[in-house]
């Protein structure tokens, strides 16, 4: 691939902008001199595949755990991970995986692997996974303003393996994870990457909010 | 009945108002009635006033299982405009405004009919497109209408946001001149007056329990009161249609749904016409104690609980505080809901029915109000006829078998 | 504001996040070009509308994307049960009513 | 009467609730350690309510005695209710206006339903209580509010070449949630001129939209095929990997509710196309009918909306800007034909091309995932820099479809048009064996109407006037008012392309009235007279889109 082409990470223009500006709506950029207990990041540009099949199936199970390494969540609500992908349950028959093992490279090895009645959708470009962390009283209220979902009912992930669920988040949607070190990770469409950094840039406010580069 | 005047006013304030007279009767229901009006709310008063008033058939019961207009009537936010799309929609609500412009009169009751004008808001191209279409329907129907651009809307309503930097900013707007609000209680005791005085029973705290049909045709009502003998049932029970039509083996195309309002405290005058919004969810005007009035939206699934989904609230002040930026600091002193029933064309019923001598006044949906006198006028003459009003013809519920909708709800969707 | 037990979440959500999509087990017509004007109006769009127990589908739009079935009471807005699509329901009016 | 009213028993309740604190503080055992004074006990009767101090005229005549601080109530006004025949606590309510204040009638309430139950001669519990409601104190609309307000107030979707969009000084429309480029003013345009050079430009040379926010459903699974053809007016029974067709879903009533292009990627695999506002819609559309009506199908749907940036080239000289930055596919018309898609590379970017054209131009939509989105953008910006790539919005798409008579679901329909009524009875597949979703209907009584409604084009006699959108259509502009109308304008537009104006218009029986004179009545008084003609203004051959 020519080294000239630029790729963008939906969060792109939010990269470096903090909420200590007078309002989200004119966000600035941060300095080294202001405390911020809230931290917003966005990963670097992964793999995101959207995986269907049966899930009772032990034979498919195995097969997407020999390709990534990873496990299946059969258990509604919870993701598997190791340190390169993870898989979230989205639904009875719906899982989203995420990668840094190139899309088209790991849709091919699922194909092979795979057999019967699946879906597999790369939808990598659509989707951005952000980590919020910071101070745990400000994660929470910020989480409590966003969503209509308690966060605060699940119990502590493990460093392989949380809860996930696909909730609402402001007025757009995201899928919402807990990690063994107490931050949260995102995932949220494309198109709604914009408002929802708004969102956090303004709800965190009263924190102090950043979004690292 | 006597005659309310400023001369009566005058001289019971003499006698220390102690000689009022009661507005209307609690008789023991009869045995049999003509006709027998199920409901009674603004439209089922209305039909009973017109049967006796227009048709002369006085021999008629309303049986209302609480009070006198305590449903919907009760619980809307009175706003009264005719400026709909489709020819059907347009006359009959037109008849009724025409009928509102002389009601006050002609009940003798001041029922407060306020032509404040009515605003209904653009917000995106193809809502200008829907207003000018409507707009220029309402002028070839002869209904009062004009397309106005932001900065006449500002002239009308100087508080609201005309800002090009909304989120949804105000592109236009259709202007009724002729709409306004009404005082919703007043219109039912107002219609219940005249009723009564030209011989209609009002029969409140009665429920109808049963519909009794002998081959086919309508012989009575079984009621908490007991049995009442009829061979025609006019049932106007918005809100419970689906179950009073249970009671006769029927079903009909209506859902039936909580639609919110809420009232703030009242402030000075600030707002002295009617503003709707579709396309951001608010309907909002200021009554005469000095409350703004909104209305909200209809919850998303059936409900016959009078009181509704909160987000639906949090979303209509959203949007209210989005026009009027300066309410975002009035506070909200109540809010409440009320049961609609909703046609899937977003146009009532009103019709008879398979069964002889039942007939169904019913799907509203959120406009029933604006619309009471116009239905009981032309719900009265079909019932006194057993054959539809030229205008109620296209609101028969047959229109849902053979497809020929009246679909108020405009263009459906956003495309490309 | 409704909780609603989705069935495939095995969880309680909020409202916000499932559509209502009316009433629940009504069958398509096989044949529907079989059917008369009057059939297929009814099919379309009469519904039992009841107030009391109703048998509803609901959609887990922002959750796992499921449509599942629930049984409601629209009067006291208590929902007796939810269930998957295929099951039947263990909560009648009939039932209730006793 | 709740309480504790005796001297003795409240110094008692003070004394040990006193020790209870201590001891919870620390300190002593919740025992009394001092003897409790001694105070004299006087008899006492139980309190007894007084509702309304008694007077010794009648309250009518008595000065008045407010029950309702707020709003004046007084008893003489309950009871002037109850003259009137009022019975009902709800009624009193609305006649006295009691409770209506900020207090809800926590002040004066209780006293006034008591005056009335005295009033009407029974018992407070036989008057009952209005009901309460919310909020227990007034609250202001601007908590309930919250942040949603401003920019936060709903959502603004952007597409992955927003920001270019912007520095561009591109005017923006709102399509549903999202911002779409409206038309591209270069310096002191006005709308009209940019859009006008955006049309030429397409029809002459090349022009580039983007049309990443149509909605995109990837479909899998070994009954694909079967299920897609239910849902549409066609079958895709037939449709070959690396085609495409054109269809329109109605709902079960027979109306078109959304219209795109379909293609097959593979066995067993498509990708569905649907209108920007549809989009949320027809994916739960989908899901509705396979999970609750025929699960026995085999298929998954995944929103794909996201993944995709489209930036859809179009006019004369598309072929030549995509060969500049595109060397993998044979772009030759015999090679790659219209409403064929390749899989190819784009400026280094795995891309995926559909041969599909919404200008009736030769066209080019090239996808390709979102984060390259601006970089694809760009480069065939670069690309047709010699063929002058001009930038258009949503106004110059619309005027140029509307010259090919292409609809717009929810412009040109609105909830109550057949595809036959649209002209399109060529998408309606009449052997089908499944009764595809609608089919019933399009046979009631209602849908075989003669006199429907139906789309035609009308072409002003002025061709200078360009008619308003929402005009109403008469045949005779002297008849009086209420006037007969007969359809109305749909869609509206000066088209530079042709000199004169355009409008797409539903008029009833229009299919057969070709040639006839019709007129727009104005809010000014005049009358625009026009003349019905085919919906197809331009290329009506549609050889332009097979260009070589």
């Amino acid at each position: 691939m020519p080294n000239n082409i630029t790729r963008e990470t939906p969060l792109h223009y939010f990269h470096k902008l903090s909420s200590h500006a007078s309002s989200a709506q004119s966000p600035e950029i941060f300095n080294g001199q202001v405390e911020f207990a809230l931290v917003v990041k966005e990963a670097p540009l992964s793999s995101f595949l959207n995986l269907r099949g049966n899930g009772s199936d032990k034979g498919f199970c195995s097969a997407v755990a020999e390709v990534l390494g990873v496990t299946v969540p059969t258990e509604p609500g919870t993701y598997h991970s190791n340190k390169d992908s993870s898989i979230y349950w989205l639904g009875p028959d719906e899982w989203l995986l995420f990668s840094c093992i190139d899309a088209s490279n790991l849709e091919a090895q699922l194909r092979k692997a795979l057999s019967g009645h699946i879906s597999i959708v790369d939808i990598s470009g659509g989707q951005t996974l952000i980590n919020l962390r910071g101070d745990p009283c400000a994660l929470a209220i910020l989480l409590k303003k966003s969503s209509v979902y308690d966060f605060a009912a699940w119990p502590d992930a493990d460093i392989n393996a949380g809860r996930c669920a696909q909730t609402t988040f402001a007025k757009a949607t995201a899928v919402v994870t807990n990690k063994a070190d107490g931050s949260y990770d995102l995932i949220l469409r494309r198109s709604f990457a914009d408002y929802i950094a708004k969102w956090l840039l303004d709800a965190g406010q009263e924190f102090g909010c950043r979004i690292e580069a | 009945m006597k005659k309310y005047s400023g001369f009566s006013l005058f001289k019971n304030a003499l006698s220390y108002h102690e000689n009022w007279q009661k507005l209307w009767r609690s008789p023991k229901p009869k045995d049999y009635y003509d006709v027998i009006v199920v409901g009674g709310g603004g439209h089922g008063l209305a039909t009973a006033y017109y049967l006796a008033k227009v048709h002369g058939i006085t021999k008629v019961a309303v049986i209302e299982k609480g009070y006198l207009g305590g449903g919907n009537t009760a619980r809307n936010t009175t706003i009264i405009r005719s400026n709909y799309l489709w020819d059907e929609a347009a006359q009959l609500y037109e008849l009724s405004l025409k009928l509102w412009e002389g009601l006050s009169q002609e009940l003798n009751y001041n029922v407060m009919f306020s032509q404040r004008g009515v605003l209904n808001l653009g917000h995106n191209l193809q809502d200008m497109r829907d207003i000018e279409r409507r707009v220029n329907a309402n002028r070839l129907n002869g209904i009062d209408g004009e397309v106005v651009t932001p900065e006449r809307v500002k002239e009308i309503a100087p508080l609201i946001n005309i800002s090009k930097d909304c989120r949804y900013p105000i592109l236009g707007a259709s202007w009724q001149p002729r709409g306004g609000t009404a005082r919703h209680d007043a219109v039912a005791w107002g219609y219940a007056r005249g009723a009564d005085a030209l011989g209609v029973d009002l029969i409140q705290e009665t429920e109808v329990i049963g519909i009794r049909r002998k081959n086919g045709s309508v012989v009575g009502v079984e009621t908490t009161q007991g049995f009442i003998g009829t061979r025609k049932v006019a049932c106007v029970t918005a809100g419970n249609s689906g179950v009073v039509a249970a009671m006769a083996g029927l079903r009909l195309p209506v859902e039936s749904r909580p639609l919110q309002a809420l009232v703030s405290e009242p402030v000075k005058p600030c707002l002295d016409t009617v503003v709707m919004s579709n396309a951001v969810h608010g309907y909002i005007s200021q009554s005469d104690k000095g409350d703004l009035v909104i209305g909200a939206g209809v919850d998303g699934y059936n409900g016959y609980g009078q009181r509704g989904s909160f987000h639906v609230i949090e979303h209509t002040l959203q949007a209210i505080c989005e026009l009027f930026p300066a309410f975002s600091r009035v506070r909200m002193n109540r809010q409440w809901g009320g049961v609609v029933d909703t046609c899937p064309d977003a146009c009532p019923i009103i019709s008879k029915t398979s069964v002889d001598g039942l007939y169904f006044n019913c799907g509203w949906g959120t406009g029933g109000f604006k619309a009471t006198p116009g239905s009981g006028y032309v719900f009265a003459d079909t019932v006194a006829n057993d054959h539809p009003h030229p205008l109620a013809a296209a609101f028969n519920v047959d229109r849902f078998n053979t497809g020929a909708l009246i679909d108020e709800h405009g263009a459906a969707g956003v495309a490309h | 504001m409704l909780l609603i037990h989705c069935p495939h979440c095995r969880e309680d959500r909020e409202e916000e996040e499932y559509s209502y999509s009316g009433e629940a087990h009504i069958v398509r017509p096989l044949e529907p070009e079989a059917l008369s004007d009057q059939e297929w109006g009814d099919y379309l769009f009469f519904r039992k509308n009841p107030k009391g127990i109703h048998h509803e589908m609901w959609y887990h739009a922002v959750g796992c994307r499921r449509y599942f079935y629930a049984t409601r009471n629209t009067l006291s807005y208590e929902i007796l049960e939810t269930y998957k699509v295929g099951e039947q329901p263990q909560v009648s009016a009939q039932g209730a009513a006793q | 009467m709740a309480g504790t009213y005796s001297l003795a028993a409240c110094l008692a309740e003070g004394a040990s609730a006193g020790a209870e604190a201590a001891k919870l503080a620390g300190c002593g055992d919740g025992r009394i350690r001092f003897p409790e004074p001694q105070v004299e006990e006087y008899p006492e009767q139980p309190a007894q309510a007084l509702f309304l101090v008694p007077h010794t005229k009648a309250t009518s005549r008595a000065p008045s005695q407010f029950v309702d601080m707020q709003l004046d109530v007084s008893a003489s006004g309950i009871e002037l209710a109850v003259r009137e025949g009022f019975k009902s606590v709800e009624h009193i309510k609305r006649y006295t206006a009691m409770g209506f204040g900020t207090d809800q009638g926590k002040l004066g309430n209780i006293n006034g339903m008591a005056i009335l139950a005295s009033a009407l001669g029974q018992s407070i519990e036989q008057t009952g209580t209005t009901i309460f409601r919310p909020s227990y104190s007034p609250t202001t609309f601007g908590a309930i509010a919250g942040a949603d307000v401003g920019a936060l107030f709903d959502p603004e979707r952007y597409t992955a070449v927003q920001r270019w969009h912007q520095e561009q000084g591109a005017a923006f429309e709102d399509v549903g949630q999202w911002k779409r480029p409206w038309y591209f003013p270069r310096g002191v345009e006005s709308m009209q001129d940019a859009v006008s050079r955006e049309c030429l430009a397409v029809r002459n040379s090349v022009g580039i939209l983007d049309a990443s926010t149509l909605g995109k459903i990837d479909i899998q699974g070994p009954d694909a095929a079967e299920f897609i053809t239910r849902m549409y007016t066609n079958s895709y029974l037939k449709l070959a990997p690396g085609k495409c067709r054109y269809g329109v879903m109605l709902k079960e009533d027979g109306m078109i509710f959304d219209d795109g292009v379909c293609a097959c990627i593979g066995d067993n695999h498509y990708l569905m196309f649907t209108t920007t506002g549809g989009a949320a819609g027809v994916l739960a559309w989908l899901e509705l009918w396979q999970q609750t009506e025929w699960p026995d199908l085999k298929v998954y749907f995944t929103s794909v909306t996201d993944h995709w940036t489209t930036a859809t080239i179009t006019g004369p000289n598309a072929r030549k800007v995509l060969a500049k930055v595109c060397a993998d596919i044979d772009l030759a018309n015999d090679a790659f034909q219209f409403m064929d898609w390749r899989d190819g590379t784009v400026a280094g970017v795995a891309a995926r091309i559909f041969r599909i054209s919404f200008t009736g131009e030769l066209t080019y939509e090239i996808n390709v995932p979102a984060h390259y989105g601006r970089h694809i953008w760009e480069a065939l910006i670069a690309a047709g820099e010699e063929f002058d790539i001009t930038p258009y919005g949503t106004e110059t798409m619309h005027v140029l479809r509307a010259e090919k008579g292409f609809i717009i679901v929810g412009q040109d329909t609105d909830g109550s048009m057949t595809p036959a009524d649209m002209n399109m009875d060529w998408v309606v597949g009449k052997n089908k064996t499944f009764s595809f979703i609608g089919k019933r209907s399009l046979q009631r009584s209602d849908s075989v109407r003669e006199n429907r409604k139906q789309l035609v084009g009308l072409k002003t006699v002025d061709g200078t006037q360009v008619l308003p959108e929402g005009a109403q259509i008469v045949f005779d502009p002297e008849q009086k008012i209420p006037m007969s109308m007969q359809g109305h304008v749909t869609s509206s537009y000066f088209s530079s392309n042709l000199g004169h104006s355009i409008a797409l218009a539903v008029v009833k029986g229009g299919h057969g009235l070709l040639g006839k004179t019709v007129y727009c009545p104005l809010a000014d008084g005049r009358s625009i007279a026009a003349e019905i003609v085919s919906s197809v203004f331009y290329d009506p051959k549609g050889e332009r889109q097979n260009a070589e």
